[in-house]
């Protein structure tokens, strides 16, 4: 019972999840072990193949945060200008927005919210 | 360092300003003031010998590690008595009735009597001396500061 | 160990400011007695607060009145009102005290090893454990003069701490923006109380909320209370300050920042939910507090997206997290004048916005340790330069994956149950809610395997060839948030039935806190 | 107090409010934005000073014997407070912002923004 949360439409155990986990990979294991079993390691065939080129050093081979996701920024490009326009970094726009949040939200409340 | 008539009259005004903040400090509980008020009115006191003297000098007299320890010693002392009172519950007043600060006023108008008040006399000097350190400190370090000089931590 | 049960709520705020004003003479002496002073009386404070939760859960409202004779005496004779300070612990109070010091305890023995090399680490102890004290006073107190002061001490240690390591410009620029703005955002609210006191001469939150009108000038106090702690909270498009403050503090300070920002959230539900409970029938209010929700999540991630700097990148996520909080327990006010709405999936919500906060409080103060850690290791915040470091850094790396995993909710980890939990609720309150947090969910996955691929994956490189595994203490310090994660991964039920909902019914039932303090006087 | 009249103090505590306001969000320079904000705690102090006000009254100091209504006596505690509060906060701007001048050798707002985005 003490693993078990209700949400009122559904239940949640994690005990569950970690069993099916822990089965999934006994199973995606065996299925590993029944490899190739005239892989060697230490020998040409776990060479990279990078269509002839030379293979450049490990360090080199390392894909730097900077590189990744590029298209992704490159379709919203649009959006993070408009995004990165608040974001001045200097002191007195931050009240600025400070004291101009402060007065719509008392505006809206003084129209809007009646209450009893 | 200012003009001699400057620093002479500096040294005869601060027995003054000291016996009138300590004024200040032992009788917040009749009149207005308290621990920070006749704390700042020292601590302006400080801040002449400042403008008088040069902050070596008085750098030589209050030393830095002085008053961090009086600074944590009159924050100890005014919750070391808050804690006293835990009996019934903290910040009891647990002198009223005993003849330390222990008698009760009247109602209403009165002359004003300096033994009342129980715990807050005692806290006031708590404060104040918390306030004369902390302060003095924050003056020190921005004359400091401002000569261009750097503060050793 | 009855009265030191009835006592518990100022110990717990009394006991790490005495702590704070001992570490300088102290260690002045010996370096190894400050440091024991510290772990110990935090670790005391941790116990105390477990102790008065269990309490809680047991009788209900804890009331302490300071200066009486006697501590449950909140209207002394011949008043008809509270005059004293008082003190009014309830179920979601305690549950933030739990968070507040488990992450306390870890932040300190985090910073044995993290500033070991700085000078000035007497005061550094002193304004934690003045931090501490003002953060549990936030939580604990029932008096909102007395909730402004311990928002300014909290805002003054913590800005002082940020600005701690005094040989980086940036931390004096983040230390100043964080002061300015809690200046003047603690003016704000003192403003608004001065609104209050102006009508009703009270100060209490029980008494007021018993009065209150909801007047023109309760409005505006209302809209100045709400602002002013959403913008310590660091909500968008409020949050400009949070990363330049979060991102230069020393890692075990961003983590404890974060929780104030926790505080400071639920200063505001506190507001919203017991001052003005019963005067919000509209749901203007729940739905302002749904979009500054809705906002954080979605830019918050996206700006967390495109960050180099690793605490930068901690702290935007920092506030998207913040914004599922918000979503759950604003859906919570939207229909708080609803009581069937609120039976049927209303108090669910809530549940799951509180039980985030407290998933929340354990993997984002991990996420920001690693930060602090790498910083440590690299001496660089910038992870587009790191590489391979998980040759290195097992503890770390490991610590890192169980800590994305939950801030990205996956199962079986606890920030998955309880986005399950707000996702369902919420669902039935408006869908679109619940479809931008599963976006929003995907973008934090995203990001976070970004992070873990450029800096922990990949071949040894020869410019961090001299890097070693980090201090002992600082794992320690990770490996007890992490042990709480695991904690709650596993028994999310226990947790929810024992804290979670008791919790969100404290907030939804005003008249119990009213009648804490008011007592039989009508 | 039921009724706040519309009179003077609370005219010049909006007054110095709104100027603060102006200087702080205008003014790029930091030690001018630090008075802006000591002017805006004053403003909001000289608000709750205001609140206690009574007409006529007389301050509430039991050892000044006068048969006449008081003042509220529970906002001058507060706005002590608040001062007490201001003090350490305006200290630890000012010792901030000399350390930036140390870093940058600039007092402008707009030059002292390493981080942004």
């Amino acid at each position: 019972m003490t693993f078990i949360l209700e949400s009122g439409y559904a239940f949640w155990n994690p005990i569950i999840l970690i069993i099916v986990f822990i089965v999934t990979m006994v199973i995606v294991y065996f299925f590993r072990r029944r490899g190739q079993e005239n892989y060697k390691k230490d020998t040409d065939q776990a060479q990279i193949f990078l269509c002839g080129e030379e293979v450049p050093e490990a360090e080199q081979r390392h894909v730097r945060a900077g590189n990744i996701y590029w298209g992704f920024f490159e379709t919203l490009k649009e959006y993070y200008n408009q995004i990165l326009r608040p974001h001045t970094g200097i002191i007195n726009d931050y009240v600025l927005w400070f004291i101009a949040v402060t007065a719509i939200i008392a505006i809206i409340l003084l129209i809007a919210g009646l209450g009893t | 360092m200012l003009s001699k008539i400057v620093r002479t009259v500096t040294n005869e005004f601060m027995p003054f300003i000291l016996v009138f903040g300590f004024y200040i400090i032992a009788h917040g509980h009749l009149t207005p003031g308290g621990g920070f008020q006749g704390g700042a009115v020292i601590v302006s006191g400080v801040v002449m010998l400042l403008v008088a003297f040069n902050h070596q000098e008085v750098k030589q007299v209050l030393r830095e590690r002085t008053l961090s320890i009086m600074e944590s010693t009159g924050a100890l002392i005014f919750i070391a008595l808050a804690f006293a009172g835990i009996g019934a519950a903290f910040f009891y007043n647990f002198l009223v009735g005993t003849p330390i600060f222990g008698r009760i006023p009247p109602t209403g108008p009165n002359p004003g009597d300096f033994w009342t008040g129980g715990v807050i006399p005692l806290m006031n000097l708590a404060v104040g001396l918390k306030v004369i350190a902390g302060l003095s400190a924050v003056v020190l370090a921005m004359a400091i500061f401002s000569s261009g000089e750097e503060v050793e931590e | 160990m009855p009265s030191l049960i009835t006592h518990s709520p100022i110990l717990i705020i009394a006991i790490p400011l005495a702590a704070a004003f001992l570490t300088l003479p102290i260690g002045m002496a010996s370096r190894k007695a400050r440091n024991a002073l510290v772990i110990v009386s935090l670790a005391f404070v941790v116990f105390l607060v477990f102790a008065l939760a269990r309490d809680i859960s047991i009788n209900g409202i804890h009331v302490y009145t300071l200066g009486a004779t006697s501590p449950d005496l909140t209207i002394p004779k011949g008043f008809m009102v509270p005059v004293r300070i008082i003190l009014e612990v309830d179920s979601m109070s305690v549950l933030m005290g739990i968070i507040w010091s488990i992450v306390a305890l870890a932040a300190a023995i985090f910073s044995l090893s993290h500033i070991a090399n700085e000078t000035g680490q007497n005061r550094f102890y002193t304004l934690l454990l003045l931090m501490v004290a003002g953060g549990f006073g936030i939580m604990f107190t029932g008096d909102l003069f007395n909730l402004f002061v311990f928002l300014e001490i909290t805002s003054i240690s913590g800005a002082a701490l940020i600005a701690f390591r005094t040989r980086f410009a940036d931390a004096q620029e983040g230390g100043f923006k964080y002061i300015v703005v809690s200046a003047i955002a603690s003016l704000m609210v003192l403003f608004a109380i001065g609104l209050l006191y102006a009508q009703y001469n009270l100060l209490n939150i029980g008494a007021l909320a018993q009065v209150i009108q909801y007047t023109t000038l309760d409005k505006i106090a209302l809209a100045l209370l709400v602002i002013a702690f959403t913008i310590k909270a660091g909500m968008v498009p409020l949050h400009l300050w949070l990363p330049d403050a979060y991102s230069v503090a020393p890692a075990s300070i961003t983590g404890m920042l974060l929780i104030t920002s926790h505080a400071c959230m639920y200063a505001a539900f506190r507001v919203c939910f017991t001052l003005y409970g019963g005067m919000l029938n509209t749901p203007v209010v729940g739905w302002i507090i749904i979009i500054f929700g809705l906002l954080s999540m979605f830019v918050g991630v996206t700006m967390a997206l495109i960050q180099k700097d690793v605490m930068r990148f901690m702290s935007y996520h920092a506030i998207s997290q913040l914004g599922y909080m918000w979503v759950g327990v604003g859906v919570g006010l939207a229909v708080l004048g609803n009581a069937g709405l609120v039976d049927s999936y209303g108090k669910a919500a809530m549940s799951g916005g509180i039980f985030h906060i407290l998933n929340d409080a354990m993997y984002m103060p991990l996420l920001f340790f690693i930060g602090g850690a790498l910083f440590h290791c690299t001496g660089t915040r910038d992870f587009t330069q790191m590489g391979g470091l998980a040759h290195k850094l097992k503890w770390t790396t490991i610590l890192f994956i169980i800590g994305s995993l939950c801030i990205s909710g996956i199962p079986p980890f606890n920030g998955f149950s309880s986005k399950i939990l707000i996702y369902e609720s919420v669902y039935q309150f408006h869908p679109i809610l619940t479809i931008a947090g599963i976006i929003v969910s995907i973008l934090i996955l995203a990001s976070f395997i970004k992070v873990f691929h450029s800096a922990f994956m990949g071949a040894e490189l020869s410019e961090y060839k001299a890097v070693k595994e980090v201090p002992r203490s600082m794992i320690i310090a990770m490996v007890i948030l992490a042990a709480g994660i695991v904690f709650i991964t596993l028994f999310p039920s226990l947790i929810v039935n024992w804290t979670i909902h008791p919790a969100s019914d404290a907030l939804i039932n005003q008249g119990g806190y009213i009648n804490a303090v008011t007592g039989a006087i009508p | 107090m039921e009724h706040i009249p519309f009179n003077f103090p609370f005219l010049a505590a909006a007054l110095l409010v709104g100027i603060s306001l102006y200087i702080i969000i205008f003014k790029k320079n930091l030690i001018k934005l630090i008075m802006g904000v000591a002017m805006l705690a004053s403003g909001v102090n000289l608000f709750l000073v205001a609140l206690g006000y009574r007409a006529g009254g007389a301050s509430p100091i039991y050892t000044n014997v006068l048969e006449r209504p008081m003042v509220l006596p529970v906002p001058q505690a507060l706005t002590l407070t608040s001062i007490v509060i201001n003090v350490a906060v305006l200290a630890l701007m000012l010792t901030i912002v000399i350390r930036i001048y140390r870093h940058t050798g600039s007092l402008d707002s707009e030059k002292s923004r390493k981080m942004k985005g």
